[in-house]
């Protein structure tokens, strides 16, 4: 052992030393840091968005709900509820809201007429993030006075309130200061805060975290049991988030985590699950375009041969806890138009053989793709599901898996949009337009929302009624009857209504997304900071 | 007389004997040897093989290792001990056709440039630095990234990270073989260029690329799977050992047998293979002292 | 008749190692006739091997030209030219690929200049090389591992004579063989020369070797001949200083001493 | 030659070899970039879409594809590209809406440290192992370290990672495993954005000693597989050095082997364990990937497989490209250093371009 005597004690004492001063760091360095141990911290996919009006997706949804206000909030149900408007009038072919007079931006200006102007022409001129559900129907913004907005109509357009609910108003002085070459300043806004909401920007790294404190000078106050501030980090991978979460060196995760991690953290001695019975819901949806599920009865088929008991079983959380309970077809429960009384969907395998019979293609011709988003582990079990049930008919199936981006792209084909395609959606907006519109109207055809491409003149004609129907109950009935035609058409297999689950660590109580009676419909309103509450 | 000539014999037999009686060659042998009958009679041994297809029981998912099951379900309820020997299949196919790929391609460029030189040999060698400039991972990705994801264009990605690794050993040894007396004997008695690198060249580079190859068996499975734990595998429900490792990782400590048995497998795989280059290229050295 | 079979007419080559300059052949020329042993002396490093290879047409020549039976020879030569002017290399470890048997080596050569004989054919004719050089058949599938020096070295003669050449280059062909092997070898290659009427360039600083061998000699010094003489004139009476410093420097072996030495072999 | 003319001109030699080294890598970067910007342009998809997401009208689409030049043909975007590529622009990435380069200066130091701590312990341990096998060469410590080693080599570095978290973190609680820093703490001033270094720099003592203690398990992590490489070299250069003529001198003399092994065999064996390093730190980098997922350390690994999974153009071929600059450059700094650790290694090189 003398023979390298010397660099082997050398690595010994290295050893020694660096078990030493992990001992050492590990008891003296971390709780040094007191004000933020009162930072909310959340985990995400791998980047965020903080432009209010290119944010899209889910993550975005969060930074933005807590960094910027809009007029009216989602206020339970289909119905939204005063915010940055005190109130609103509809008079003619417009509505007039007024806003408040207290509110004032993290830069301190006050937020007026002006910003709400600017901040809904920007959004509808970049076209871009959500958009999508400002209507061609709205005419412009004109402001009346320093907290009077009238926005006038082409058309009568129903889901207006509703839709407002998704535009943030940025400080329009701050934002002109930053505008280069007719770029909205887009540069600028996806580094940096113009909102005035409760939470303002410490430092934004899109593939690492977002980090924002409290605003002292929010309109409504942050409650001092809520968190200082939110560290929201992306792309953690799920063994890093649930060992965090166990040592209390995380607070809530993504609702990705696989479900029997989320079992695990269900049985924890210091972690929890929160579940939100919003109004998510899986949808399988099938291409109506591409042979040979543009015969209806195919598409019927399918619907009937898949196995929706054990799709369910694989979503349980907890004991006796199940995230996906039977869906009611394409409008989610809690939602304008659910009816209770569409099909409770169940495997049956003769009415799936008859329909097969009626289709004019015969399967073996054709070999089904059925995707799946790579990271959403649970959904490459459903291809395999359907791989399996779908085979019984006879259809070769090929599981095809794409990352979420890649997916978006795919679906602009119909030639080459997979045949099946998995995806979560709940409601942009609380109006059940917000949903269905997106995905069964035609001229929407080819995008996540629309991967079905249906093309139908019933559908469409009822999806434009509803829109400019004012009276809700004619809009229900519009919605109910348009359920049934979609569940006849069957565009898309609804295997189950979703529980959104994330893993928490207990210190931290969040009601809005454990308390189904104050959990809101459009899911990311469930993520304002302010509500939540940390122990120490 | 004449009748007694062979053209052909086999290497000096001092060598083959040497091979076998070295203990590293000789266990790697043994376990590569098990995982490739294991991987060709794969329906025979695997309990289930109707689970290496389209099946599933959600019924009977994630139970842990028992008698029925020795390394347990994984989560749409599939025999994971059958998975696994059928995972070997896949994992040997794609290293035997990734070197039959890589290896031709990259050896006859590795060869040509050391031969004839100049400018061909710069054209060779500067191409094949930009490809060996790319840490091979992040290739693979790129190429695989960019071709829809099959068995083939796995293979394809990998190969393409691979031959460059071969063309620059192949040039180095050829380098030292175009060298030799003999070389020049043959031009001198008139042989073809392809005769030389054929007949002369070649064969005293093949100990070499041999072994390189028996390691790299191994190595294509490790970078294969790690294409899979990023996401870049196979398709589904084709057992994939990189796949299975990165979903149940997922879930551990909780269900660690959706972890162990495929990286065990993963482990001994490309051990044996390393075993058996290391035991070659110790007899290699020593053949050549 | 004596015409020269093989003339180098004013050949020079240069070659470039990291920016340096270096005349490996200056305005060389030389004449072989049919059957003429001509030898090339000098120190190693003074050209002589780059001699060889513009003889056998793996240099070209960056002046001057190389005749043959009177005529240019092209940069690239043909299969019959090839034929022509063979070689035999000075270490035997080497000439041989080690990957290959003997036999093959030899068949080899017979199958490119033989396209027309069948393998039976070949077979015989691969018979007579060998009985040529005295090498025993049950010697020809093994490996140039398993050989002497001195057999590898017939081996290499062996696979020169498949191609029936006029000339042979012999570059030092018997300087890593101990002395006996090379008095066998020197015998041999006498032998085969008057039988077949085979002319040799015959590279070497062994002038021993030279006297035994050779009719006439040419004298390199640093890429240039100084002096082209018979032999026996050229140890007679050599003409510049170079030279003489050279003839004082060569042991002399008598055929005494070699009979002495075969017999110490021979009782051991 | 008098020996300060041949050492003159072999530093001459020396100096020329590394001009023409740098002057080659220079045409190599530019196939590099050739390379992966005609991969990068045969993905199929159109990144204008992509980058607007899937509501974007076909004019704002359109006008996007203008914007990028994707509709000239692929060799005038090539020029173009290398236009902007001498004015250091990489163009903005879709996959995060910001400057490439930006993006790339942000990530590039985590990974940086990352590699450079593997390296170190890599190198150390790798010498050590690779030594003690050769002492015991052919005996049982020999084979089970080689086993042991192999086994370095042969469990992906992913499943490395794993168990060492589900050990040293999720079970024990011994280190942070995620995070360059303990929340709260303050990364040092901006210098060379190697967090270690940066603390060193400026006199923070805390932030130094908290980055290490976040940098140990992931550097440990990547660092095995090549750890095991570097012995398995180290045991192979200094066996062949060992059976050297100049080490039977020694023996005769009637050194002990441990003797010779640290006086005389170590150093010329280290050449060549030195020269893979390049290779191997290379092979972190991929593998970097890897082991940044699983720590979520914020590095340019990470970045590049995101970004070719959204097939974000521009950002793709500015990872690859950056990847490829520090492989080239790290294998010149090691070749350079070996040349001067051991200068005999300079005229071999010389005559090898």
């Amino acid at each position: 052992m003398k023979i390298i005597g010397s660099a082997a004690r050398t690595a010994y004492m290295l050893g020694v030393s660096a078990l030493c001063l992990g001992g050492v760091l590990s008891t003296t360095v971390t709780p040094a840091f007191a004000n933020e141990d009162r930072y909310v911290r959340i985990d995400e996919k791998p980047s965020g968005e903080i432009d209010p009006h290119k944010a899209r997706d889910f993550a975005d949804s969060i930074l933005i709900e807590n960094l910027y206000d809009t007029l009216v909030v989602p206020a339970g149900g289909s119905s939204v509820g005063p915010h940055l408007a005190t109130g609103w009038t509809t008079d003619g072919n417009s509505v007039v809201f007024e806003l408040r007079d207290d509110v004032t931006f993290h830069t301190g200006n006050k937020m007026t007429a002006a910003d709400v102007v600017y901040s809904f022409n920007r959004m509808r001129d970049m076209g871009l993030g959500r958009s999508f559900v400002l209507g061609s129907q709205i005419g412009e913004a004109v402001a009346e006075g320093d907290y009077t907005v009238r926005f006038t109509m082409n058309e009568p357009f129903a889901p207006f309130l509703a839709a407002m609910s998704q535009v943030p108003i940025v400080d329009s002085a701050l934002v002109e200061q930053h505008v280069t070459n007719g770029d909205f300043a887009s540069e600028w806004l996806s580094e940096n805060d113009a909102g005035s909401g409760a939470y303002q920007l410490v430092s934004h790294k899109p593939q690492e975290e977002t980090v924002m404190e409290r605003f002292d000078g929010y309109f409504l106050g942050v409650p001092e049991q809520a968190p200082d501030g939110m560290r929201f980090r992306y792309g953690l991978a799920a063994p890093t988030v649930r060992t965090l979460l166990e040592t209390a060196g995380h607070d809530i995760s993504s609702p990705w985590l696989p479900p029997e991690v989320l079992v695990e953290l269900s049985q924890g001695e210091n972690t929890k699950i929160l579940a939100v019975p919003a109004t998510t819901q899986m949808f399988f949806k099938l291409n109506t375009q591409r042979a040979p599920l543009d015969d209806v009865h195919c598409r019927r088929a399918l619907s009937y041969a898949l196995d929706y008991e054990a799709v369910r079983s694989v979503m349980k959380v907890a004991e006796g806890i199940n995230a996906a309970s039977p869906s009611n077809g394409p409008i989610p429960k809690g939602l304008m138009g659910n009816d209770p009384s569409v099909a409770d969907f169940g495997q049956d395998l003769e009415r799936a053989k008859e329909e097969l019979a009626q289709c004019k293609y015969a399967p073996a011709d054709y070999t089904l793709e059925v995707a799946w988003i790579s990271g959403i582990a649970f959904e490459e079990r459903f291809a395999l599901l359907m791989q399996a049930n779908f085979g019984q008919l006879g259809f070769n199936v090929e599981i095809v898996s794409t990352p979420w981006a890649k997916f978006a792209e795919l679906v602009t084909d119909p030639a080459v949009n997979p045949h099946v395609n998995q995806v979560m959606a709940s409601p942009v907006t609380p109006d059940t337009d917000s949903l269905l519109y997106n995905s069964y109207h035609s001229s929407r055809a080819g995008t996540w929302q629309s991967a079905e491409w249906l093309d139908d003149a019933e559908v469409d004609r009822m999806l434009d009624e509803a829109r400019g129907a004012s009276d809700p109950a004619v809009r229900e009935q519009i919605y109910r009857d348009l359920s049934a035609r979609i569940v006849e058409l069957a565009p898309t297999i609804f295997p189950y209504n979703l529980m959104t689950v994330f893993g928490a660590n207990n210190r931290i109580s969040a009601p809005r997304l454990e308390d189904p009676a104050q959990t809101l419909p459009a899911i990311s309103s469930n993520f304002a900071v302010r509500k939540m509450v940390l122990r120490d | 007389m004449s009748s007694q000539v062979k053209v052909f014999r086999a290497m000096p037999q001092s060598f083959t004997a040497g091979v076998f009686r070295n203990p590293l060659f000789l266990s790697g042998f043994v376990i590569a040897t098990i995982v490739v009958l294991v991987a060709v009679f794969a329906p025979f041994v695997a309990p289930y093989p109707e689970h290496a297809g389209p099946f599933v029981d959600f019924g009977n998912v994630r139970t842990p290792p028992s008698a029925q099951h020795w390394l347990g379900t994984d989560l749409v309820g599939r025999d994971v001990l059958s998975r696994v020997i059928f995972g070997f299949r896949q994992s040997l196919l794609m290293a035997v056709v990734v070197l039959g790929l890589s290896v031709p391609f990259g050896v006859t460029l590795g060869i040509v440039a050391a031969y004839f030189r100049g400018f061909t040999e710069i054209a060779i060698m500067r191409v094949t630095d930009v490809f060996l400039s790319i840490p091979s991972l992040v290739l693979a990705m790129a190429v695989l990234g960019v071709l829809p994801p099959s068995m083939l264009n796995a293979m394809l990605a990998v190969s393409v990270t691979w031959w460059p690794w071969f063309t620059r050993l192949a040039y180095n040894v050829a380098r030292a073989v175009v060298s030799e007396d003999f070389i020049t004997a043959s031009k001198v008695v008139g042989a073809s260029h392809s005769a030389i690198l054929i007949r002369d060249v070649f064969p005293n580079c093949l100990p070499t690329i041999l072994t390189k190859m028996a390691n790299d068996v191994g190595f294509i499975i490790l970078v294969a799977s790690s294409l899979s734990f990023l996401g870049l595998g196979l398709k589904p429900p084709t057992p994939d050992l990189g796949s299975m490792v990165a979903s149940g990782a997922n879930l551990l400590p909780g269900s660690w047998w959706l972890t162990l048995g495929p990286a065990m497998a993963i482990v001994v795989a490309v051990m044996g293979f390393a075993l058996m280059g290391d035991g070659l290229r110790d007899e290699l050295d020593k053949a050549k002292k | 008749m004596n015409t020269p079979r093989l003339e180098v007419r004013a050949v020079s080559k240069t070659f470039t190692v990291k920016l340096h300059k270096i005349h490996a052949l200056k305005d060389v020329s030389l004449d072989l006739r049919k059957g003429e042993c001509h030898a090339v002396v000098g120190e190693s490093g003074s050209g002589k091997s780059t001699l060889g290879k513009v003889i056998l047409g793996l240099l070209s020549p960056d002046e001057g030209m190389v005749l043959f039976d009177g005529k240019p020879v092209p940069t690239r030569r043909t299969l019959p030219m090839k034929r022509s002017i063979q070689l035999v290399q000075q270490n035997p470890l080497s000439t041989l690929n080690p990957k290959r048997t003997v036999s093959a080596s030899v068949i080899q050569a017979l199958k490119i200049h033989h396209p027309d004989l069948n393998r039976a054919e070949i077979l015989v004719r691969f018979e007579e090389v060998m009985g040529e050089v005295r090498m025993p058949m049950d010697l020809a599938d093994r490996y140039p591992s398993e050989l002497s020096g001195g057999q590898r070295q017939r081996i290499a003669i062996a696979r020169a004579l498949a191609c029936d050449p006029e000339i042979i280059v012999l570059d030092e062909p018997t300087s890593a063989l101990d002395v006996l092997v090379q008095d066998q070898l020197l015998r041999l290659l006498s032998e085969l020369r008057q039988r077949k009427q085979l002319s040799y360039v015959f590279i070497t600083h062994d002038l021993g070797v030279v006297r035994q061998l050779a009719d006439r000699v040419s004298v390199f010094q640093r890429g240039e001949i100084v002096e082209t003489a018979p032999t026996q004139d050229l140890f007679d009476n050599p003409q510049t200083a170079y030279c003489r410093e050279l003839l004082s420097s060569v042991p002399v072996v008598s055929e005494e001493d070699l009979k002495f030495i075969s017999n110490l072999h021979a009782k051991t | 030659m008098r020996n300060s003319a041949l050492q003159s001109m072999m530093s001459r030699i020396y100096a020329s070899q590394l001009t023409q080294r740098l002057v080659q890598s220079v045409f190599v970067l530019f196939g590099v970039s050739a390379l992966i910007f005609f991969i990068a342009r045969v993905i199929p998809g159109d990144p204008a879409r992509l980058a607007l997401g899937p509501n974007a009208s076909p004019e704002q689409v359109a006008s996007l594809r203008e914007q990028l030049n994707l509709d000239e043909p692929a060799l005038t975007q090539y020029f173009l590209f290398l236009r902007d590529l001498f004015h250091g622009d990489l163009g903005i990435s879709l996959y995060s809406g910001r400057p490439v380069v930006r993006d790339i200066l942000e990530q590039l130091p985590a990974t940086v440290e990352l590699v450079l701590f593997s390296a170190v312990i890599m190198i150390v341990a790798g010498v050590v192992i690779g030594a003690v096998a050769t002492r015991y060469q052919n005996r049982a410590a020999d084979y089970i370290i080689r086993v042991l080693s192999l086994a370095g080599i042969v469990v992906p570095s992913f499943v490395w990672a794993i168990v060492l978290m589900l050990i040293l973190a999720f079970w024990l609680d011994l280190l942070p495993i995620a995070g360059r820093l303990s929340q709260g703490m303050e990364p040092p001033r901006h210098i060379t954005g190697l967090y270690t270094v940066d603390a060193l720099l400026t006199g923070n003592i805390p932030v130094f000693f908290d980055a290490i203690y976040h940098i140990a398990l992931p550097a440990f992590a990547l660092s095995i597989a090549s750890i095991s490489q570097e012995s398995r070299l180290m045991r192979a250069s200094l066996v062949e050095t060992m059976s050297a003529p100049f080490i039977e001198t020694a023996r005769a003399y009637g050194r002990t082997e441990s003797w010779i092994i640290r006086k005389w065999a170590m150093r010329p064996a280290l050449v060549p364990a030195l020269t893979v390093v390049g290779l191997d730190i290379a092979s972190k980098i991929g593998n970097a990937f890897l082991i940044e997922a699983v720590f979520a350390w914020p590095g340019i690994a990470r970045y590049g497989v995101e970004v070719i999974l959204f097939k974000d153009l521009n950002a793709i071929i500015g990872t690859v490209l950056v990847i490829s600059l520090a492989f080239i450059l790290i294998n010149i700094i090691v070749d350079f250093l070996v040349g001067l650790v051991y200068p005999k290694i300079r005229l071999q090189g010389a005559t090898d371009v």
